[in-house]
Formats: C-alpha cells, sequence, structure tokens
C-alpha cells in the first residue's frame, strides 16, 4: 500500500520532482532563473497547445450541436486542424494600414498575449505546482487582467478603422464595467479564506469531510459567487453572448478589423488564454483548484484535476455559445450595474452572516434564501421593467 | 529529396517533409473564406457550409467577415457593375496568398444577366480568378468540388522557378485596379493587364444564316 | 423565472449534441466526396446531346433546327447547319449540326431547351462537376463534349427516357408502316409501271444506322 | 367596383380634374384612369380619404416609356385625279409624341377593394417629365418613385428625396427607355448570336477596325 | 503596404466632421458586410452608438431582370423569376404565371392549382425558417438556428429536386398549369416531411422563443404602427406584425385558397419579436394548407392544353397579377402590345416596399438593432434590386 501510494505522490509530483532534477545539475546562482525559465516555457507550451486543442473542440463540438462533424480531414480526425491554422497564418501576409500607428499597432497583440500569460504565475495549477506563490496572487491576477482592456484598446485605437474603434469602445466599456462585478464576486472567497494567495486558497479547499470536498462552490454564498464570478468571467473574456466588441454581425470583427496574418492569430490566442486564465482563476477561487471532487479519488495526479475542471467549464463555454444571442449594449451595462452589482454586494453580506453564523442546518437556510430570494426579485424586477414577456397572439377570421 | 528515399524513409517510419511540403500544406488544409456574398449563389455558398454538406469538414467554416484575416473570396452570385469596385477593393485588402472562386454562371460571365446594363460580364475582367464553377447555381456539392480542385492547385504549386504562384513573384502585382464609376459605364470596363479574350471569333461571313432567324 | 428560456434552449442544443452520436437524423452530413446523396432522378444541370447507337456523329438525334438556340433564354447555345445532310433515326435525310457549343458558363439550367424541342434531342445531365481553372477552353462544350449515348440517358433519367423511347419507337413503327405501304404501293405501281420497262428508282427510306430498341 | 362610378364620383368632388378612362381589352379588365397632373394629388387624396373608397395602399408604381412613333396609315380619299373623282389610297404619316407614363395600382386594405389603375402622363420625354410625387400621399411610392426616376427619368415634383435608387449617381442615362443604347462591353462571346451577335459584331469593329482576317472556325 | 490605402478608401475613415465640435460618425455598414443578407448599404451616422440618421443605399443586385424581360419572351422570363427572389422560387414563379394568365385569360386546370399550393406553401415554410436562421445570426447566435433551419430546408429542397429538378431554381409554372406531374411516391414523402414539420416548429421554439436575451433584443424594437404599414405598403408577414388584417391569400380568393381552413395571425405590437412571431404561426398554418391540399388533391391535367409553349403571344393590354408571397405581396405588372415579349415587364417587390421605412424604424436605436430590424424585414436582394 504505501508503495502505491508513494507512487501516486510521485506521479502527482512529477514535474515539480523533474524540475528539481534538472535544475540540480545547475549551479545554484543560476537555479533560481533556470527555474523561472523552464516554469513559464513549461506553462506556455502546456496552454498554448490546450488554446490549439480548444479551438478544435469548439470547432468540433459546435459541429455537433449543429449535427454536422465539424473539422475532420485535417490529420486524424482533424487533429492537425489548429497546426495548419497557424502554419498558414504564420506565413500570411501581414498588413499594416497605412494610416495606423505601426509601433502600436504592432504592440497591442503582443501585449495581449503578454497580458493574459502573466495571469498564470499565480495559478496553482496542480500540487506544489504554482510559479510563484505571491501573497496577494489574486490582487495580481486581477490587476494583470486589466492590462488586456488596455491592449484590446491600443488594437482598435491604432487600426484607424471606424469598425475597429466601435469595437474597442465597446471592449472598453464592457471589460471596465464586468471588472467590478469578477473582484466582488472574488472577494467572498479572500473573506472566507483570510488570504490573497491562490495556493492558500486551494489548500483550504483541498481538504474533505467524509468524501465530499470543502469547495466554497458547495456554499450558498460561494455558489452565487461562482455564478456570478464565470457570468463576469464571459464578458470579460469577450465570449458569446457577450461577444459584443468583436460581434461579427455588427461590426465585422470589432477591435482586430484590420490584423492580418499572425497578428490576428495572437488575438485569438490572447482571448483563449485569457479565458483559459480567468476559467483558472474561478477553480482557484471556487472548484478546489486541483483538488479532487472525492476523497478517494486523490490518487489521481492533482494537475489531471485542474484540467479536467478547465475543460469542462470551456465545453460549458462552448455550450453557451452555441446556443445564446447576443446582448445589446445597453442590456449588457444594465445586466453588469442592475444585476450583477448589487447581487455581488449582497453576496458579500451573505458571505460575512455565513461567517458569523453557527455550522447548521439554520445557516444554509439563512443564506441561501438570502442568495435565492434577491436573485429571483432582482431577475423579476428587471424583467418587468423591460416589459418584456411571452405574448399570446390572435388570429382574423 | 527525391520521392523515393522519402516513400522508403516513411515505410521506415520516418516522415519528412520538406519546407515546401508545409507551406503548402498549411494552406490547403486552412483556407478560411471570406464572408462574402453577392446573389443567389450565395445561398447554395451558405448551405455548403450548412449541416448536410459541411464545408467545416475541410476546415474552411472560418468564414470571416473582415478581408484582412481571408484567403479565399468566393465570388458568388451576380458582380454588377456597381459592385464590381468593392469587389476589387474587397480583393485588394486581401493579404497574401490569397485565392478567388468564380461561382456560379454570373459570376464567371455575367451569365443569365449578361445582357443587363449594369451587369458585369465576369469578374475575370478586373482580378485574377483560380478555379471557375459553372452552374446557376451550382450544387453544394460543385462548391465542395471546386474548393478541392483548389486544394489541388495550391498543393501543386512550387515556392520557386518561374512557375511559382502570383504571390511569390515580386514582379506580379497583388492589388488591381480598381474600376471607377463613369457616366455610362464602369472606367476602365476591363484590366486588360490581366484579362485578355481570345480573339472574338465570330463568322464575318455568312453570319446571316446564324444571325436572323 | 429569468434564465428559463436561456436554459431551454441549451436543453436543446444539448439534446441535438448527444442526438448526433446516436441519431442519423440529428447528423445530416453527408461526407461529399466519399458519400453521395442518392441521385434524385429529376435533377438537371447541364443539357447534352442525345446520340443513338454506338457513333455519336452518325447517331445524333439534333437536326440543327435551332429551335432551342432561339429559345434559350440567356442565349448561350450556338448552332451552325451544316452543309450536307445524313439519314437520321427515322431514316429521314436531314441536316445536321456543323457546330454546337453550349457555353455552361452562362448556361442557367432552365431546361427550355429540353421542352422546345420536338426531337428529343437535347436533355439535362446530371453532371455537376465542371468546375475548372480554365475560362475559356473547359467551359465552352462543343458538339463532341455534349454527346452522350441514349444508354446514358436511360441511366440517368430512367423514367423520362423510357417514355421518350416507346415514343418514338411507336413514331417509327408507324413509319415503317407508312414506308411498308407505300413500298407495297410502289411494288403494285411497279409491277403494273413493268411493261414500261423503266429503271424504279429505290425510293424506300434507309435504315438508321443506331435505332433504339 | 365599377371604375365609370367612381370616376364621375371623383368629377363631381375634384373640381376641375379631367379623368379620362382608359380600357384595357386583355381579359384582366383591369381598366384604368388616366390623370391630369394639376389635380392628380387631389384626386388620390379623395381616392384615399373618402369613406367609401379609401383606397389607403399604393402598392405597385410603374414607369413605362412610350416612344414618340411615326403611324402610316392608309386612307382612301376622294380626290380630283385628272380631273375624275376617283378615290385614292394616301398614306399619311401622322407623328404620336413620346410621353412617359407611371401607372399606380391602389388598394384598399380597410375595404379589402382593388385595385384601382391610376396613369399619368408626361407632355414629352426631355423636358416636360415632370409629374406630381405621390409620396406624401402614400409612403410607399418614396422608393418607386426614385426607382422611376432613376431608370426613365420622371421627375417627381414634391418628393422628398429624389436621387437615383439603383443605378451609381454619375450616371447619366435611363436604362428603361426604349432608346438607351447599352454600353458596348462585349468583348468575349463565345455563343453569339441574334441582338447579342450584333453588338459583339459592332464591338469587334470599334474595337479592331481592321477585318480580321479568315479565322478557324469557332 | 498599399492595400492600406484602399482600405482606407473604403472604409471612409474620415470622421463626420473633422473640426471635432461635434461627434457624430458616419459609418458604411455594407456593401459587404456579415449581417445586410446580400449587397445592400446602409449609411449610418451614430452619435456613440446610437442612429441618427440612416440611408439605404440600393442597387448593388440591379441586374435589369425587367429590362432583360421585356427582350425575352414570355417563357423566357419564367427561369429568371427564380433568381429574383431566390430564397423561394416558386412563389415568384405562381406571381408570374398569374399574372400571364391574367393578361391572356388562361385558366388553369384543378390540379395544377393543387400543385401550385403545395408547392408554394413548402416555399413559405422554408423561406419563414431560413429568415428566422439568418434573424438569430444577425443577434449573433453562432448559427446554431440558422444550421436547424438550413436542415430543414434542406429536406423540403430535396422535395423540390425531386419535383421540379432543381434545388433553387425551379422553373416549374407554366402558364396555364405546371411543367411536370408528381413523380412516384413524391406525395409520400412530401406528406411525411410536412407531418414532421411542426415537431422540428416545436424544437425551434423551445431553442428561440422563450429565450430571454431573444426577448430583450426584438421586443419594443423597430416598433412599426399599423397607419405607417399600410401607408408606406408594407406587406406580407410584417404588416400582419403590426397589426394590418390583409392576407391576399384572403382577401383576393386567388387560386383555391378559399377552400382550405387557415387562419391569419396577426400581431399587436408591430416589434421585431412580433415579426418573428407572426412567421412562426405562419408556419404552422401552411402546415395546416399543406395537409389540406395533400389530401384532397385530384386526379387531372397539370397544363392547359391551349397555351402554347412556343410562340405565345397574349393579345394586347396589360394585367396586373398579385399573390401572398412569403415575403409579402408580389405582384407582376404586364404590359402586351401583342408581340411575343412584353413591352413593360414590372416585379413589385415586396423586399424593396417593405425597406421604405427602414429609417424610421432605426432611428434612435442601436447599431446593433439595425441588424435585427433589418433581418426582420426579411429581404432578398435580387428582388430588392432586381
Amino acid at each position: 500500500m504505501t508503495h502505491l501510494a508513494l507512487m501516486t505522490q510521485h506521479l502527482d509530483q512529477i514535474f515539480v520532482l523533474t524540475s528539481h532534477w534538472l535544475l540540480s545539475y545547475l549551479p545554484i546562482a543560476l537555479q533560481p532563473l533556470c527555474s523561472a525559465i523552464l516554469s513559464v516555457a513549461a506553462i506556455i507550451i502546456a496552454f498554448a497547445t490546450l488554446f490549439a486543442l480548444t479551438t478544435l473542440l469548439e470547432r468540433k463540438g459546435l459541429g455537433r450541436m449543429q449535427n454536422r462533424y465539424g473539422p475532420n480531414r485535417v490529420g486524424p480526425c482533424g487533429l492537425f486542424q489548429p497546426l495548419a491554422d497557424g502554419v498558414k497564418s504564420l506565413t500570411k501576409e501581414d498588413i499594416v494600414p497605412i494610416r495606423a500607428d505601426r509601433a502600436v499597432h504592432f504592440m497591442a497583440p503582443v501585449l495581449l498575449v503578454a497580458a493574459s500569460f502573466m495571469g498564470y504565475a499565480v495559478l496553482p495549477i496542480g500540487r506544489n505546482m504554482v510559479m510563484v506563490d505571491m501573497n496577494a496572487g489574486v490582487l495580481f491576477f486581477f490587476a494583470i487582467g486589466s492590462l488586456m482592456e488596455l491592449a484590446v484598446f491600443m488594437a482598435g485605437w491604432s487600426s484607424r478603422s471606424k469598425y475597429s474603434l466601435l469595437g474597442a469602445m465597446r471592449a472598453i466599456a464592457q471589460m471596465i464595467s464586468y471588472e467590478v462585478p469578477l473582484v466582488l464576486a472574488s472577494v467572498v472567497v479572500l473573506m472566507q479564506a483570510g488570504s490573497l494567495s491562490t495556493v492558500a486558497i486551494v489548500n483550504m479547499q483541498a481538504t474533505y469531510s467524509g468524501i465530499w470536498p470543502h469547495w466554497f462552490v458547495f456554499t450558498p454564498w460561494g455558489f452565487a459567487g461562482f455564478a456570478l464570478f464565470m457570468i463576469a468571467a464571459t464578458a470579460e473574456s469577450n465570449r458569446s453572448p457577450f461577444d459584443l466588441p468583436e460581434g461579427e454581425s455588427e461590426i465585422i470583427a470589432g477591435y482586430y478589423t484590420e490584423y492580418s496574418g499572425f497578428k490576428f492569430a495572437l488575438f485569438f490566442l490572447g482571448e483563449y488564454i485569457g479565458m483559459f486564465a480567468t476559467s483558472g482563476m474561478a477553480i482557484t477561487l471556487f472548484l478546489g483548484g486541483w483538488s479532487a471532487p472525492f476523497s478517494f479519488l486523490t490518487w489521481i495526479p492533482s494537475y489531471f484535476w485542474f484540467f479536467a475542471k478547465l475543460l469542462t467549464i470551456i465545453s460549458v463555454f462552448i455550450w453557451i455559445r452555441g446556443t445564446l444571442p447576443r446582448l445589446r449594449m445597453d442590456q449588457l451595462m444594465n445586466l453588469a450595474w442592475q444585476f450583477m452589482l448589487p447581487m455581488t454586494l449582497l453576496n458579500l453580506l451573505t458571505t460575512g452572516i455565513w461567517h458569523f453564523m453557527l455550522p447548521g442546518f439554520l445557516r444554509w437556510i439563512v443564506c441561501s434564501t438570502m442568495v435565492i430570494v434577491p436573485c429571483i426579485l432582482l431577475g423579476s424586477g428587471l424583467k418587468y421593467k423591460k416589459k418584456f414577456q411571452i405574448r399570446t397572439y390572435h388570429f382574423s377570421q | 529529396m527525391d520521392e523515393k528515399l522519402k516513400t522508403e524513409l516513411s515505410k521506415q517510419g520516418i516522415f519528412t517533409t520538406s519546407l515546401q511540403e508545409l507551406y503548402n500544406w498549411g494552406r490547403t488544409s486552412s483556407i478560411w473564406p471570406l464572408n462574402f456574398g453577392l446573389a443567389c449563389c450565395a445561398i447554395e455558398m451558405i448551405a455548403t457550409t450548412m449541416a448536410r454538406y459541411d464545408l467545416a469538414r475541410f476546415g474552411a467554416e472560418v468564414f470571416r467577415p473582415s478581408p484582412r484575416q481571408a484567403d479565399l473570396m468566393i465570388v458568388a452570385g451576380t458582380v454588377t457593375k456597381k459592385m464590381a469596385p468593392q469587389v476589387v477593393r474587397l480583393y485588394n485588402q486581401m493579404p497574401e496568398p490569397k485565392y478567388v472562386i468564380s461561382m456560379g454562371a454570373c459570376a464567371i460571365s455575367g451569365g443569365p444577366f449578361k445582357q443587363g446594363y449594369n451587369v458585369l460580364k465576369g469578374i475575370d475582367r478586373y482580378i485574377p480568378v483560380d478555379i471557375y464553377i459553372p452552374g446557376c447555381p451550382p450544387r453544394p456539392e460543385a462548391l465542395i468540388d471546386a474548393f478541392m480542385e483548389l486544394q489541388k492547385k495550391i498543393d501543386a504549386q512550387q515556392l520557386t522557378g518561374e512557375n511559382r504562384p502570383r504571390h511569390l513573384n515580386a514582379d506580379e502585382p497583388s492589388e488591381f485596379i480598381v474600376p471607377q464609376f463613369g457616366e455610362h459605364d464602369l472606367e476602365p470596363t476591363r484590366n486588360s493587364s490581366i484579362w485578355e479574350p481570345p480573339l472574338v471569333q465570330i463568322a464575318q461571313t455568312g453570319s446571316d444564316e446564324s444571325g436572323s432567324h | 423565472m429569468v434564465g428559463e428560456g436561456i436554459l431551454k434552449g441549451l436543453a436543446e442544443t444539448a439534446r441535438n449534441f448527444f442526438g448526433s452520436y446516436v441519431s442519423k437524423d440529428r447528423l445530416t452530413t453527408v461526407q461529399y466526396p466519399e458519400q453521395r446523396e442518392p441521385q434524385i432522378e429529376a435533377t438537371r444541370d447541364f443539357p447534352f446531346l442525345v446520340y443513338d447507337g454506338a457513333d455519336w456523329q452518325q447517331g445524333m438525334r439534333c437536326v440543327a433546327c435551332q429551335i432551342c438556340e432561339k429559345e434559350c433564354p440567356p442565349k448561350c447555345i450556338f448552332i451552325e447547319k451544316s452543309k450536307d445532310k445524313k439519314p437520321d433515326a427515322f431514316g429521314k435525310m436531314q441536316i445536321y449540326p456543323a457546330t454546337f457549343n453550349i457555353d455552361i458558363s452562362v448556361c442557367m439550367s432552365c431546361q427550355i431547351c429540353v421542352e422546345v424541342c420536338p426531337f428529343d434531342a437535347i436533355k439535362m445531365d446530371v453532371e455537376y462537376h465542371q468546375s475548372s481553372d480554365d475560362r475559356f477552353g473547359a467551359l465552352l462544350l462543343n458538339k463532341q463534349r455534349l454527346s452522350k449515348s441514349n444508354e446514358y440517358y436511360n441511366a440517368i433519367h430512367p423514367t423520362e427516357a423510357s417514355a421518350v423511347d416507346a415514343q418514338r419507337a411507336e413514331e417509327l413503327a408507324k413509319l415503317e408502316a407508312k414506308a411498308k405501304a407505300a413500298a407495297e404501293v410502289k411494288a403494285a405501281a411497279e409491277a403494273k409501271a413493268a411493261a414500261d420497262a423503266n429503271p424504279a428508282l429505290n425510293a424506300s427510306p434507309q435504315q438508321p444506322a443506331g435505332d433504339p430498341q | 367596383m365599377n371604375l365609370e362610378a367612381i370616376k364621375s364620383e371623383i368629377e363631381a368632388n375634384v373640381p376641375g380634374c379631367r379623368l379620362e378612362l382608359i380600357a384595357n381589352p386583355s381579359p384582366s379588365g383591369q381598366h384604368s384612369l388616366l390623370l391630369d397632373a394639376e389635380h392628380a394629388s387631389a384626386v388620390a387624396l379623395y381616392l384615399r380619404d373618402t369613406p367609401n373608397l379609401r383606397f389607403d395602399f399604393c402598392s405597385n408604381i410603374t414607369g413605362i416609356d412610350w416612344p414618340g412613333k411615326e403611324v402610316s396609315q392608309k386612307i382612301k380619299v376622294r380626290k380630283l385625279v385628272d380631273g375624275v373623282e376617283q378615290e385614292v389610297e394616301e398614306t399619311r404619316i401622322t407623328t404620336i409624341p413620346g410621353s412617359l407614363e407611371v401607372v399606380y395600382h391602389l388598394y384598399s386594405v380597410e375595404k379589402k377593394h382593388g385595385p384601382i389603375v391610376l396613369r399619368m402622363r408626361t407632355k414629352d420625354r426631355d423636358a416636360g417629365v415632370h409629374l406630381p410625387s405621390f409620396t406624401p400621399i402614400w409612403r410607399s411610392a418614396e422608393l418607386q418613385e426614385r426607382e422611376i426616376f432613376d431608370l426613365f427619368g420622371v421627375l417627381f415634383d414634391g418628393h422628398p428625396d429624389l436621387r437615383r435608387l439603383l443605378m451609381w449617381d454619375e450616371f447619366q442615362d435611363y436604362p428603361m427607355r426604349r432608346d438607351y443604347v447599352d454600353p458596348d462591353d462585349y468583348e468575349y462571346e463565345p455563343t453569339a448570336h441574334d441582338a447579342v451577335l450584333q453588338r459583339a459584331r459592332q464591338h469587334l469593329s470599334q474595337a479592331n477596325p481592321v477585318q480580321p482576317s479568315e479565322g478557324e472556325a469557332r | 503596404m498599399s492595400t492600406a490605402t484602399l482600405a482606407a478608401a473604403s472604409l471612409n475613415l474620415e470622421p463626420a466632421n473633422e473640426s471635432g465640435m461635434d461627434q457624430l460618425l458616419e459609418i458604411a455598414m455594407g456593401p459587404q458586410h456579415p449581417s445586410t443578407h446580400g449587397v445592400f448599404r446602409m449609411n449610418v451616422v451614430l452619435d456613440g452608438e446610437r442612429v441618427v440618421r440612416l440611408k439605404p443605399v440600393f442597387g448593388y443586385l440591379h441586374r435589369n431582370h425587367e429590362k432583360i424581360a421585356e427582350n425575352e419572351t414570355y417563357l423566357g422570363s419564367m427561369p429568371y423569376t427564380d433568381r429574383l427572389d431566390y430564397m423561394c422560387p416558386l412563389t415568384n414563379n405562381w406571381a408570374y404565371a398569374l399574372a400571364v394568365e391574367k393578361l391572356a385569360g388562361i385558366q388553369v386546370p384543378e390540379r395544377a392549382e393543387y400543385l401550385r399550393v403545395i408547392t408554394g406553401e413548402l416555399t413559405r415554410l422554408q423561406n419563414h425558417t431560413c429568415l428566422i436562421g439568418f434573424l438569430m445570426q444577425d443577434m449573433g447566435a453562432s448559427g446554431t438556428p440558422l444550421m436547424y433551419a438550413f436542415r430543414q430546408r434542406e429536406i423540403i429542397l430535396d422535395l423540390f429536386e425531386a419535383l421540379t429538378g432543381a434545388r433553387m431554381m425551379c422553373n416549374y409554372m407554366r402558364f396555364g398549369g405546371c411543367r411536370v406531374d408528381l413523380p412516384a411516391g413524391w406525395l409520400d414523402q412530401a406528406k411525411k416531411v410536412v407531418a414532421g414539420f411542426p415537431r422540428f416548429l416545436d424544437e425551434y421554439e423551445s431553442l428561440l422563443v422563450s429565450n430571454e436575451i431573444l426577448m430583450d433584443r426584438t421586443q419594443d424594437v423597430g416598433v412599426l404602427s399599423k397607419e405607417l404599414a399600410i401607408s408606406a405598403g408594407i406587406s406580407g408577414p410584417m404588416a400582419r406584425a403590426s397589426g394590418v388584417d390583409y392576407d391576399i391569400r384572403k382577401v383576393d380568393h386567388y387560386s383555391i385558397y378559399d377552400r382550405f381552413a387557415f387562419r391569419v395571425p396577426l400581431g399587436s405590437h408591430g416589434d421585431v419579436y412580433d415579426r418573428f412571431m407572426i412567421r412562426l404561426l405562419e408556419m404552422r398554418e401552411s402546415v395546416n394548407i399543406l395537409q389540406q391540399a395533400m389530401r384532397d388533391i385530384p386526379e387531372g391535367p397539370i397544363v392547359d392544353p391551349k397555351t402554347k409553349i412556343r410562340g405565345f403571344r397574349p393579345k394586347p393590354g396589360e394585367a396586373y397579377g398579385r399573390i401572398e408571397g412569403p415575403k409579402g405581396e408580389l405582384g407582376f405588372y404586364l404590359v402586351s402590345d401583342g408581340s411575343p415579349n412584353p413591352y413593360r415587364y414590372r416585379v413589385r417587390p415586396p423586399s424593396l416596399i417593405n425597406l421604405t421605412i427602414l429609417e424610421d424604424l432605426c432611428l434612435g436605436r442601436n447599431v446593433a438593432d439595425i441588424v435585427v430590424i433589418l433581418g426582420s424585414i426579411d429581404i432578398v436582394m435580387g428582388e430588392v434590386d432586381r
């Protein structure tokens, strides 16, 4: 048994051990630097591959939802499709509009990708697998995340195209508006965990009562927080139904209308990487990070659980994208300020009450009511205010 | 590396590829069309991307609305004279390498509407066309067929030498004249550097038997 | 409740997603080059010329009456009459088309040529693999490329073709009976005129080379 | 709906208007009323607003070009020929002036009847191509009148935005007129015949004034 | 890269006013735009994202149908009518045939009338499903509703192909009847398709109708009043969504529509949601009509034997014939001078006339609303520009 336990532990820590083993050959002075480079390389490779797989998964998944196959000709089952897209994008001509601000036009995609990758520095991908265990990790994450807005606006502004500018304006408005509920929704976790360190947050959730884990999502405030966080994250990563900045049917391709070739691919990459990062943060904050969903499943390596959860969230994103139409700008704003913000604030209160009430059934009832009732009231209030309804129709004689 | 050695190696489990092959493979496997429909053929073009025919299998369902991100322009439908400048302009805005499929009778020659005063008698008067699909409208299968034809064509391209494709030849233009609206017609009525019809062979004599009945 | 409709929609797409793995109705893709939809009999694409028998030049039904040329709405048919005559399927001496061109880059597959043809000579094909990169060479179909055998016609449009064949056979039988009667009358007349010892001309119609049935 | 009755009703109620009933010989039996341009708007308003008519739906507006033509008539005239009165056939050529005609098809959504067909004619086809616009009366006339202006060159007085609808603004001609000459853009016609052949040949003679040598057959 | 100059020219980069005093932004949507349903252009002046002026520009698909038809025989124009409103060729055929029949006084045999009703209503089903799909596409629904619509459309197109030989350009109707009779087994197949259609509609509705985002996007957007609708000549489902009780099938009693029991749904708000719902409801009524027609179809000739195919010359005169097309009142106005080709041939395009009020509907709304309103009007450029 101990042998088995050791093996699973080794399997769990295989990347950490490999890294240590590799580093042990280096002089001590170089070790921190090389360790950083190694981790950066590992993260870039892992998530770039995930990006490639996700685009394929998205195209195939959407295809299945739409009663067709999706890409299946390039390589076995279309597996090399993203690779071909990459090769093609790399070899495409790169056009910079003549009146564009060349420097900014070039900087924008680079900044977007760089910013979206930087968030991974504080994401614990597995047990002991975090690049920097910052004690203000969550704060760092959101600070870096807001760099993406800058990149998007740079792209839209520098292109000197009206559609780009419209897209950039939409993006700025949307991303800043949703930053607020995004952060507020995560504050509940910080309140409960009492730490800004992502590692500490995950460690706190990676314990079990019986077979059940202590994930924050399994509390009323945690569930509400998770739902609110995910809605805000969808908007933050410009995914359908909040994909207004690149709303294809309205403003062509939004802020990257004028981008071609590899720069366009970088935008694509940046968007997806950003989406993974926010989803990863959601996992860290609410879904117990790398911890297994049941205590008897802990023998499966921790990074597996992280990626499994990530893929599940991505699938939901794809599912939603395949189903829902897009919101309008003012509706998006209304949702942010009239629904999301009050709900997140209320959730803060709920968390506080949860914290100070004794554990037990009563606490559950009180907190659930505090979350569900305002949600319904607010929702139907909004519905009532807008007067939208399912109508009945009459017929002429 | 010659073909023989290559097949020999692949039998041994070693796959080799040249830069040219990789380049061509990337281009053929990822052709993103411009989201651009003109008329009736556009509906069949949409039908081709839909569930029954599913152009996505070839990795080509990514219809980009912006010409900057597109590789292939499917001229699907009648190009009117009022539209022709815009079509040429869109083509000019696309980054190289770019391809054009002229879908349907109207785009090839004006088709049934060729007698009209506002109808351009073939888009190849202004931009170079890679594949022509006759039909009015061509069936979705015909479009897939043409698409595969285009893939074959790309695959056969050499990166160097006399026969290298247009976009690798610095002497060849990648932009073409955008016609201007004139008082009676477009100006110029064609781009003579790319469109040179075979000499019109109209029977000068004895034409009455064909000309009057 | 807010979100109810959204959830309903999500359930619908999920049903289709999972349905695509089990039900044929929810995965309607026909993977074109390998799989084909069943050929629908009435399908039409471009016109072709029917010939009887084995030799396309001998058996061509077209008699260059130029009705289709005149009625073709986009004027994509071009016919030149021959100077000499050849016997048709019924044995009548007829002129034939010296040139018969159809420009399928213009043709709109409207089938009006088929409807107006009194000789059942022009029919609609089902072949749509016509895409090509040669605008001037490949899309102008000449007489030889247009000619397809009656067997081919029977294979693609069985119901219609057998009706046409039956009608033609009937006509032929009528003609034969008529010719026979005429021959009998003639023979009688000949016998009567035998005394005149004039060399009678053989006026009985020549039998066609490739006759249906 | 009897058109005669409507005509007399309008004449009674719109003072000064001159209406003419144009019979339609075809089996459709859709006869029409020819309005004079001065009173057309008043008549239209009457048709729209009178409670028993209520033609509130202007469905279709068409322009028709009637170029001026010379009609030769053979008339038998009694005349003195060489001192003897004889019946002589004489060809008399009368010139019918051309005009542009606009035809309106009106229906009533409220009463569910119709159509009533109105027509108006311009004085000629050059300078006097003015007609009153019905856009203030029926909004549906807006785009259709623009189209007729574009393709026929009828100027509608009182139209809020009379620009070309289909052709580009720089375009000079009125292509739906019968005497419009198509631009010469037939360089390649593999299957030319009839009118197309004429045009192709014309183009060829313009493009290469030198007759091409006897080329091989197509 | 000098392509960029061209890009700049096409996108019209200059702000509306260089002085910067007013903040209006002028953008040209189209002629190449993902959601203009073809080559339609709107010159939009925006204040932020609010529309302050919108001028549609037409003519990018003006292919001179009317001029060509005036040089074509009467029959020769029939295949061109397919290409007018290329989403519903059979109703175009029908309207044209009806106009010529009025002009020449031709009677249509009963079976042919049934065939016309069946094919016409199938066309309506096909058009409305696709329209809703396109509308959702404009709303940004990643193609899923459109895919479902086209899945169903393909099934109907299979029927068209089996009957007429072509998927889209059917060229099926003839003056005084139809071209070919039903092939063996067609009716059973069609019955099956029609019987399965309500199930598809149920699915479609559960995907869309109660979706909050859709309701939010469409309700009270692009409201068209009843009075304006009548005055502007709006017809078809769009007018009925505004509460105009006018269905030519009921009003003109053309063909054999009197024999079928069907209802005409009417909207009360006149907004985009009503237009969308009216079409859904109309499809259910069409299914009703189809079921009745396929039950009752008699045997008999399919074309009036007196009508010639070649050398058809109606007597001088004129006629205006109209039908209730899927998009609205589709009319053909023909003037004959006794020659084999019409002297004047005019199409009354519902798509074009329904666009008259586009600016009125869009003023003060968002950019995102423009595409939704345009989508709900249901235009096909082939018909708008002809």
